[in-house]
């Protein structure tokens, strides 16, 4: 895990604040900006991917059933995916609502 | 084009994502998605240059980032430049057998206003040298990182900060710069345009421009919701009506030759794309009909460059 | 000098608030300061607003710590914010909830004194937006008494113009509708 | 009678160039200066304000415009912050020589690597020698009046010299307060329209710019630098006049509560008033501090400065920007400033602030104590970077 | 055996960057740097240097160029002058940061405006804040060794700063003279290939030129400050390596006939000898001057100086360059150094030499003579442009 | 073209100079009777901005100037920036009623490096921005006054002082810039190609440039003695023969639309043109041939634009 | 006449160092750089001008007798008007073998 | 320490013969300094060159003043310059020309001793250009025995390659044929 950016001290900084961890943006949880989520109607999913391929926030993961099943995590709740799902299997709801 | 009828293409692209999760563009961002595709489109050979704006800004908050691949970020205007510096000492190390000698692509990125403002000279000298590297132009059609200021990629009519709607002032006075046209008069081996909306063309030519040797120019269009004031959702959609309309049409020129990636005889009406954004809300009937035609009068030009004249 | 920290989303206006609460303030004749967070945060992000009230010039320029007054304008923030960091023993937060006070008291486990509203449902049927920046000044000026009802008439028609008139009666709903507990 | 109204300080800074009656803007944005573009681009699509404005495609540019804009007889306008001048940096030098009166805001913000859009000074300090008059301000008062005074100062035909106001990024330039607007007629008077003494037209053709060989460069320089350095009583003599309109007076070198202290901080730009709560609650704890406050950093107040420091065994000099390898751009200044004094007070540097890093009251009073301690124990060249962590 | 051979200054430094073995040279022609590109040109169109070498479309690019190669592990190569340095001057500070071991020649000449072609030193002057390790060489055979001694600091991984080599332009860039040349296989133990501590490359992918908020900012800054304040252990013991390789010795602080004498001349660069000619003279009418030469400019050599100034009444400070409206760089820089000193000589600032304007041992002299009589009556803050008509 | 058929034609020109005798050119320089020829077609009511560059230093050391027009140097590549300022404050301070109102044209002037290398990103901007100006490019085909070193406006094959002849490298290795395209491709109402060879062609070139509204932009091949290796006399032949090989083409671009001002039916042989030149003698006879391919090859090309294609 | 460089002070330099004489480079001798001068063989002229067009100097000017005449003043003695001029009627002869 | 001044013109190589002239020196473990005048002049227009030989190192980085010698490469200059400027009383003045030393004594108006060859006439002859830099170095040597003449050769080897030979005949031509008065 990479320390938050308070945390650091100058004499823990590489030379040249070069980050060394590829992709550790990973661990920053940008499921939080979100008001609105998806949530699949897994029996109108056709498996075909255009919601994984047009989020732009790489939350979809295919999972072992074959469905690409968004982490909540990174969602940001933009509503591409339910847009755009050919299908109409994806909505959008209040991340409140669903408590 | 038939790419979009077939919905399952996508899953022939690899699932590796070289740009991270936890990225923190807005929501909606489709310069955020441009960027995933190109990523996922070069693969892990790959050393990116990325000029100063949204791109950079959501990507590498210290002590963060969200690349997987090496990526250097120095200033707004000399990404080019950064990245002939890059082409440059890949080849002489590789020459004087310092790093072992592979296939390395050199990027370069930017978004409109890096590109066809503050970044043009870096990038036409760069065309010029002949560096063997590709140029990948996000185009959000403002400075969306500093909040929306008109640049020269902005199209006519829009509202945008610096070119906002008055009492005597509609928006942006000017047409959109062509930069693809501009790239082109240099040249070069490969230009083309490509949007997110039509993923697998995009990963295509970005694959090509790559494998190409010398200098490569690719202008994808990215919807900004923030910018453009519409709806996250409808990111793609309005990057599909972009082409649709003959707004910006996709093709390629191969050493001088155009060649439409796909034609449309009949373009939808420019009015269904602009009425969905904030930025053009203010124009008038008059103002639309002035935008279709000289849309169309360019499309025409281009179906006739590529041989498809009427 | 009373100082006062608006939570918000980045492209909900949280800003906007702040400001208008300063011009209210400085139309009374008082001091006052707004600001931003001054962050890159982008639309969707957690994002802060200040505002500092006085009846002197107000001298200093540095960010608030301690406010005394916290407003929250999107209750999803509620989860994920510590909304109440730094917060005068004596101080009022102010949030937007769809539950009671008391569910949301429980929730940010705080002593302080604490106003709740529906601004989302306000908003949205005054607004046909949910958008609370200025419903929730209600609600802040109904925990607070800081400035005069009447002091927001003129800010907010100059921001809002043709609009101005409804969000001032989603401003009066709010205000009418806030619940203060201890 | 004035109006005194809340508004951003950058939308105020706007307003003040729209009062100037400017003719010709030309920017570049950049964060944080983007609200006073902003706000000109939308005084002018409203029309109201006669003027031309263009966003160009760098900051070189931009400057570049003001400057054949303001050969050509107009009065201009630019703004930029951080990388923005330094990619004009050329430019700025060019500007002074050829005596050109535009007027710039910087707003003012650090520069990269790493990058970073937060305040601090070093992009001015970039360009200190560069020739221009060079203001600090400490609220948006002073940011509004003072474009009022550059336009007169710079436009002096015994001054022509660009002048840059520095506004501190996001600390001044984004933060909402009560401005006392001055009327329109007040200021058509305080401000005529300018009265170019040479200008391209072709009924009078004239050479600009020409290039100097070594037998009369030293001639043009010498002439460039007593110039600047004799501006000053017109400087003095142009804030008097603005004072008497506006019942605000400004000094090269202002203090607080510095008569008599011991210890004196040195602050430049927005730290002012911030420090002068510092003062005040030190002041209450009974101890012997000032606060000595930088308006005009070029040309350089020497007298004044030596006159504010005379009696105060140390000083506290707080830059917002490292020379990186030597130290604060301010203090050394002062130090040389200093340096001739027989008694002279002992000068303790902190660079304090940086890109964004928040000062409170407290933090004044922190260095306060470590500088007079530090001192007290015979450490005469403190130089520190405050407040950072490790 | 080295061989001394007479060739121009240019030539030699531009036969220094070949034997450094460079990888990338990157440049654009600007008077008076043209020749060291133009021989290195025909280097490597001789295959005698396997390096990329190009002429890009701007010296912000050059730099860029050097900067993104640098990243990808190359040693890199570029040199500028005057409008050159000022338009890449942004990227100057964003190396530093990135701590990128460029080397760069900057052969100096005044700024504009006017435009002049000749040597003084207000271009570097106008980046002496940006993080760069700095040298002033005073001849050819000091600018030859100066390339080896700058790289191999600059690879230093403890060190990792670029480096500024600053050599007069004209004045010794264009001047023919005898090189003493070290042998290939000397340099080579020397200098070993560039190690980079981070690189780019796809089989460690690292991200490098993130942006840094105001939590984290200061801390960076730190960082650098004080990595670049401690190199100066690896300066020194880096000359001493150079020192016993070719047995030419160099120092941060140089003094001439200085450890007993009254009154010293301080200068930086090629017034070097020409101001020894001078002390000569007055040493034998039995005047008690010498010479204090700064050698690096950055990180600045504050025990040095003082040390080297210890015991002069007076100091004679010749600026090459103004910050108009202020005074010469290096004598600010002198006194803030000196300022803490319970005992500290007068300073008397003269700017001379300014773009090209010819300073021979008379003037020195002359400049002595004139800073004596106006200290002796009382004048303790001297400063002058030295020779101009009127 | 029958232009240098009729010797007498030069006599409809005004003999009034607006640059004057006396300036420090080099014996033989066209690149300075390019300047004069400019300001003669020009006349007095216009302002000159100009680049750093050869024609700047040999026309203004102070305290002389050879400008009898109003003239601001102010820097190497800001010089269509400056322009749009001058331009820009004219049309305010007339609006005003500052000065009277009256045409004056504003022309922004610079030679190849402060126009297709440092110069170009200000010169793109102002295009862009549609300002109504002139840019007039002098292409001597590398930086001159700094002592001939290679622009991206240097031929390929020309030694240059960085793109010598050695060993393993012969002289500049990339291929000319085209800059008339590259402005071209801004979409601005009129571009043009012209030479002081033909000096009538030029200035009514250039009046035109001066009369449309709009940028215009004009660019003249420039024959520079001392950089090119030539004997002085030969100025005038030598832009000639660059004109007849078909190596620098004669034409106008008016609102997108080629027009070749002279066109051959036959073109010389290239080798006319560059056996003249010191900066081509190393070219081997391949060399030569390529060029001539290429050249050949591109003016075909441009027949074609002109609705000449064969 | 303007005064050369040398002579000027400081005090008297315009402000911003601005050159009031529109032309006065017309006053510097350019003619001292010339080793070859142009002689006209007035039989052969046809004065079409073109010496005078095709001259980088100017340093042509028609005289009364509607001939153009180099002024020497300035011709650099580059030869361009001796190689241009259609009837050969120029001829560029040593400076100093004409005394 | 010797200090020289050559005159010649913009094209000419003044600068080339300077240069030839330290490297001579230099070959022969002495201490010597060359460099042009450092002016932007053009083809055609007067230019200056400077040596200092001297047996010390030498210190001294300013123009020359006061001559010791005096090169003209271009009898033309010897109408429109004042090349003489500053030559020491003891100095010598050598040149190119087709005229006698007593007729270009008489114009110079100079007391100095003077050197004249026809340099031209050589050069055109031996090199077949009237290119005069090297050849007036013979004419220098003669007139001041500076250096040795063999120092000459690497020199101009390391310049002119394939065509030296030609120039160290012209050069002997010169030293042969210079002409000196009092
Ligand atoms: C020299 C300089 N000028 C201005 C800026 C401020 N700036 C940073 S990003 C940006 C806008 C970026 O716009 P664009 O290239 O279109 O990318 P986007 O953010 O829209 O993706 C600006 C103006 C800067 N960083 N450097
Ligand atoms: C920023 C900057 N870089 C470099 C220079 C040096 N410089 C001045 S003029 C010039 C070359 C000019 O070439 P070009 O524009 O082709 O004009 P020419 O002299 O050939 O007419 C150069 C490199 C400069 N003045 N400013
Ligand atoms: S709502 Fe947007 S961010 Fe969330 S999974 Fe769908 S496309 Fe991705
Ligand atoms: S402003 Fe636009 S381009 Fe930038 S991150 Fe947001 S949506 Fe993406
Ligand atoms: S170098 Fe060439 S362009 Fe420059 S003045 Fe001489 S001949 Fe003209
Ligand atoms: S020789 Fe050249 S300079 Fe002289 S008159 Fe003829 S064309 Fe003009």
């Amino acid at each position: 895990m990479t320390k938050p950016e308070s945390e650091w001290t100058w004499k823990e900084l590489s030379i040249g604040n070069v980050v060394l961890e590829p992709g550790n943006a990973s661990e920053y949880r940008t499921g939080d900006w979100k008001t609105l989520k998806p949530v699949l109607n897994k029996e109108l999913c056709i498996h075909c991917g255009l919601c994984y391929i047009f989020c732009p926030d790489m939350a979809y993961n295919l999972n072992e059933e074959n469905y690409f099943i968004a982490d909540l995590f990174y969602c940001k709740g933009c509503g591409i995916c339910a847009k755009e799902c050919p299908t109409g299997a994806i909505t959008m709801v209040l991340e409140e609502e669903e408590k | 084009m038939t790419e979009n009828l077939n919905v399952f293409a996508v899953r022939t692209l690899t699932q590796k994502e070289y740009f991270s999760p936890g990225h923190r563009s807005c929501q909606g961002c489709a310069e955020a998605l441009a960027v995933r595709l190109v990523a996922k489109a070069l693969g892990r050979n790959v050393i990116v240059a990325n000029a100063t704006g949204c791109m950079e800004i959501v990507s590498s908050p210290l002590p963060y980032t969200a690349w997987r691949v090496p990526w250097i970020h120095v200033a707004f205007e000399n990404t080019a430049a950064v990245a002939s510096g890059i082409e440059s000492a890949l080849k002489v190390l590789m020459r004087k057998g310092r790093i072992p000698r592979k296939k390395i692509v050199t990027v370069a990125m930017g978004g409109d206003g890096g590109t066809a403002d503050i970044g043009l000279q870096a990038l036409s000298g760069a065309l010029e040298r002949g560096h063997n590297f590709l140029y990948v132009c996000t185009d959000n059609e403002a400075y969306m990182n500093t909040g929306i200021q008109r640049s020269s990629a902005t199209p006519f009519g829009a509202a945008t900060t610096t070119s906002p709607v008055g009492r005597v002032q509609m928006g942006q006075i000017t047409w959109k710069k062509n930069m693809p046209a501009i790239a082109a008069a240099h040249n070069i081996p490969y230009v083309a345009t490509a949007c997110p909306s039509y993923p697998i063309d995009l990963v295509q030519k970005v694959k090509k421009a790559a494998d190409i040797e010398g200098p490569a120019y690719v202008h994808i269009l990215s919807v900004c919701p923030t910018g453009w004031r519409t709806a996250p959702e409808l990111s793609i959609r309005l990057g599909r009506l972009a082409v649709e309309t003959g707004i910006f049409p996709l093709y390629e020129v191969e050493r001088g030759q155009y060649r439409l990636s796909v034609d449309f005889p009949k373009l939808k009406p420019v009015k269904e794309y602009l009425k969905l954004q904030g930025r053009f809300r203010h124009l008038t009937d008059e103002m639309i009909a002035e935008i279709e035609k000289r849309v169309h009068a360019e499309y025409e030009q281009l179906r006739a460059k590529a041989g498809k004249g009427s | 000098m009373i100082e006062i920290r608006f939570h918000g989303r980045g492209g909900q206006g949280a800003v906007t608030s702040a400001e208008l609460l300063a011009l209210a303030a400085i139309e009374e004749g008082k001091y006052a300061q707004a600001f931003p967070s001054f962050g890159p945060e982008r639309r969707g992000a957690p994002v802060l607003a200040f505002c500092r009230i006085s009846d002197q010039p107000i001298k200093i320029r540095a960010n608030i710590y301690e406010p005394d007054l916290v407003v929250v304008l999107d209750a999803s923030l509620l989860k994920v914010v510590n909304v109440a960091a730094g917060l005068k023993p004596e101080g009022i937060l102010v949030t937007t909830s769809s539950d009671s006070p008391e569910k949301v008291k429980e929730t940010l486990k705080i002593k302080n004194r604490l106003g709740v509203v529906d601004a989302v449902k306000i908003a949205r049927e005054v607004l046909g937006l949910p958008i609370t920046n200025t419903t929730m000044l209600g609600s802040l000026l109904k925990a607070s008494g800081l400035v005069k009802k009447e002091s927001f008439i003129l800010p907010l028609k100059g921001r809002f113009g043709r609009v101005a008139e409804k969000n001032i009666s989603a401003f009066e709903r709010a205000y009418q509708e806030t619940i203060l507990i201890q | 009678m004035a109006k005194r109204i809340g508004m951003e300080v950058s939308i105020a800074a706007a307003e003040a160039v729209k009062q100037a009656n400017v003719d010709v803007i030309s920017a570049y944005p950049i964060t944080p200066q983007t609200h006073i573009v902003e706000h000109l681009a939308e005084l002018v699509a409203n029309g109201d304000l006669d003027a031309d404005f263009f966003c160009v495609e760098s900051e070189h540019s931009a400057l570049s415009v003001c400057v054949g804009a303001a050969a050509t007889g107009a009065r201009t306008f630019t703004c930029t912050s951080s990388q923005g001048l330094a990619l004009m940096s050329e430019i700025t030098y060019i500007a002074s020589g050829l005596r050109l009166p535009i007027v710039m805001i910087v707003s003012n913000r650090t520069l990269s690597a790493p990058l970073s859009i937060w305040n601090d000074h070093s992009d001015v300090m970039s360009i200190r020698d560069c020739g221009w008059i060079q203001f600090f301000v400490e609220n948006g008062q002073e940011s509004y009046d003072h474009v009022f005074a550059a336009y007169r100062l710079a436009e002096e035909n015994s001054v022509l010299f660009p002048v840059i106001i520095n506004m501190d990024g996001f600390i001044l330039s984004h933060v909402i307060e009560p401005i006392e607007l001055i009327e329109q007629g007040k200021i058509d008077q305080f401000l005529p329209p300018y009265q170019p003494v040479h200008q391209l037209h072709p009924d009078h053709p004239v050479t600009m710019g020409a290039f100097a060989l070594p037998a009369i460069f030293a001639e043009t320089k010498k002439a460039q630098e007593e110039a600047l350095r004799s501006s000053m009583p017109k400087i003095i003599e142009t804030w008097k006049a603005f004072g008497d309109m506006s019942g605000r007076y400004y000094h090269p070198v202002e203090t607080y509560q510095a008569e008599d202290a011991d210890t004196l901080l040195v602050t430049m730009g927005s730290y002012g008033e911030t420090a002068s709560v510092a003062v005040d609650k030190m002041r209450e704890a009974g101890r012997s501090v000032g606060l000595v406050k930088i308006r005009l950093w070029r040309p350089f107040p020497f007298d004044d400065l030596k006159k504010a420091t005379l009696h105060a065994k140390q000083l506290v000099v707080i830059d917002r920007a490292i020379s990186v390898g030597a130290c604060g751009p301010v203090a050394s200044e002062v130090k040389a400033a200093l340096y001739g004094n027989d008694q002279r007070p002992s000068v303790y540097n902190f660079v304090a602030g940086i890109s964004g890093r928040d000062v409170t009251p407290s933090d004044f009073v922190k260095m306060v104590d470590k500088a007079e301690i530090e001192i007290a124990e015979g450490n005469k060249e403190g130089f520190e970077i405050y407040g950072v962590r490790g």
